[in-house]
């Protein structure tokens, strides 16, 4: 990803840190706490922190990772695609017929998110640095013990009704689970369904009609069948076999055979 | 107050506090601690060179004609409530106890299902309500009758009042978190729901052959 | 119905207490129970006409300065030591667990933010809020469900309790350290991600919702 000019860019004091960040890679609490901890080596206010320089060093970090044969959780990944976009669209020119957002609007996003969160951290060593109850501030030890008028008051907490509801909910998730494979629809099932159906179409024709007999009325069995006959559908496409359209939101997809099967 | 305040500190090579700051600690010791303290106990506790008898009479003067006073017992000292007003504590003899989980439960569908029939409470806990168990629920009013329902027989409906509202911190029933929003929380087991695996996860053997044995061939281009 | 007629007991049939004694009675009653009580429920529990609200400004200022203190607690008060005199109760600290760092910081993030769905918690950190970190903060009881929000799904949010108050030695939320230099930087404003394109959580997460969702759809009746 990050090339090799580039990672000469980066300064030693940042290689440190960020090789000193793999070694305790199990430590951080994702992809956003490692772009935290790395903006710290830019020594400035977050206000005033550089995205690509931030977004150079995390490239740096994970490809060290993955020179050192360190495996990284695949949100980490997602972040280092992520960056590698956003350091594209911060240095090429605005491509005008681009849709969406700037680089600069995306990049001065997530410079809010890293001041929030630093925010919210130091928000809460303060709250914890409180003087508590219990520790530093203590309430009455002794309850007044004049007994007298002797009621029974029942209680019970949120946290009891929940658990409560969630018991009597979950019985029925007991059941065999093979009892429930007749109500399933593999998506295999539907490929193959499918497959051979799409021949017969030349025309444009309602996805649900390819629901196979018996699984159109029962609800469990109909959501299964056109969950997989549309998933298979999305396969025959790319096979390039069929087309696909949907001509609104929440309109009926239809599908046909291609004209010009590749 | 602080006009003896030199008197004590003896020998001692730290100077103890001022009285009026031993009467403050003396006040905080008999106010947290669970059982009467004695002056032994005090002292241990405070500062050396402190002298938690003299605090204990200035803080005993203090409080005199007090909603609260300072009083002995045995050879300890406890604070304790002013006599005349014992009438005031009644409130503090309420004992608690747990709802037993047959009333939880059948509170919690209520809750989640109403207005609910007593025959729906029965169908969805898989047992028999107790009399006793609505009984209970009804005398703590946290539930309550709603409307018959328009149902062969009539049958009464339960709905939550609200009081139950109060006592679980809610604005409204339907504030109440949904199953998704349990697990979210940590409160459900996280159990594959059934028929869901199927869909995505790769087919068993099985399938397969079902399929090639099936119409498969038919198909073929 | 009555409150209209008689105001605070001024007409009523039974002179109340004059203020001193009231402030004795509020005294007691709040000596008596750890908890905090409210204005409410201290009027609920002295005679006819008497005004706790008012007896309760003589009684904190009586205890200024002194070992204890009379404390607000969102809406209810309570008499507490004064903290730098904690550390004579060594006996009585109690050995509270350890919280996780993602707990400590999912607590600040509900009591900053509030009212605060998961997913917004999510969206802060970072990083999917594990199971076990909501749920031990309800168990504590300082954290609870608050009203859902009127977006798509009515998700349910979190605030903080009367419990987590009490435990910071907080009036009310609005005394959160630094929370007016927070709002004043727009570090509390719910800003979305420019686009679609946003950084949010672990994908994983979708997932999982979306398979919950479904199953919630399963059990609605």
């Amino acid at each position: 990803m990050a090339e090799e000019f580039e990672e000469d860019q980066v300064s030693v004091a940042e290689r440190l840190a960020a090789e000193a960040l793999i070694v305790d890679v199990d430590g951080f609490e994702g992809p956003l706490d490692v772009l935290l901890m790395l903006s710290r080596t830019q020594k400035v206010d977050l206000r005033r922190i550089s995205v690509l320089a931030l977004a150079r060093q995390y490239l740096a970090f994970v490809e060290k990772a993955r020179a050192l044969r360190i495996e990284l959780a695949a949100d980490y990944l997602v972040m280092a695609a992520w960056l590698a976009f956003l350091k594209s669209r911060l240095l090429l020119p605005p491509d005008p017929t681009e849709e969406g957002p700037s680089g600069e609007d995306l990049a001065a996003h997530l410079a809010f998110q890293l001041e929030r969160l630093q925010a919210m951290r130091d928000v809460a060593a303060r709250l914890m640095a409180r003087d508590r109850l219990g520790r530093d501030i203590f309430a009455r030890g002794i309850t007044e013990d004049v007994t007298r008028i002797r009621r029974v008051k029942y209680t019970a907490t949120l946290l009891d009704l929940m658990q409560g509801y969630a018991r009597i909910r979950t019985r029925d998730e007991f059941r065999p689970f093979v009892m429930d494979r007749d109500a399933v629809f593999t998506m295999e099932q539907a490929l193959e369904r499918l497959r051979g159906l799409v021949g017969y179409a030349p025309d444009w024709t309602d996805l649900s009609s390819y629901l196979p007999d018996g699984w159109q009325s029962d609800p469990m069995r109909r959501r299964s069948a056109t969950a997989s006959t549309f998933a298979a559908s999305l396969e025959l496409v790319k096979e390039g076999r069929v087309e696909i359209r949907q001509t609104d939101l929440f309109a009926p997809i239809q599908l046909r055979q291609r004209k010009d099967p590749r | 107050m602080s006009d003896q305040t030199d008197t004590p500190g003896r020998d001692s090579l730290f100077e103890a506090p001022p009285m009026g700051e031993q009467e403050r600690m003396v006040e905080a010791i008999l106010f947290a601690t669970a059982d009467p303290v004695t002056v032994a106990d005090l002292a241990a506790r405070m500062p050396h060179g402190c002298d938690p008898a003299e605090a204990l009479v200035h803080l005993r003067r203090r409080y005199e004609g007090r909603g609260v006073h300072v009083v002995k017992v045995g050879d300890a000292y406890a604070m304790r409530t002013a006599a005349d007003l014992g009438f005031l504590m009644q409130k503090e003899t309420v004992e608690t106890r747990k709802l037993s989980r047959a009333a939880i439960e059948t509170l919690a569908i209520v809750a989640y299902h109403q207005p609910v029939t007593r025959a729906e409470i029965e169908e969805i806990r898989g047992v028999s309500v107790s009399r006793g168990t609505i009984d209970q629920l009804l005398e703590l009013e946290w539930i309550r009758f709603g409307r018959r329902k328009m149902t062969p027989g009539r049958p009464v409906t339960f709905v939550v009042t609200q009081g139950f509202l109060d006592h679980f911190g809610l604005e409204s029933a339907r504030d109440l978190p949904g199953l998704k929003e349990l697990r979210a929380a940590g409160l459900l087991e996280n159990r594959p729901p059934p028929g869901a695996l199927g869909i995505g996860g790769s087919p068993g053997d099985e399938d397969e052959d079902e399929i090639d044995a099936g119409q498969t061939e038919l198909f073929e281009d």
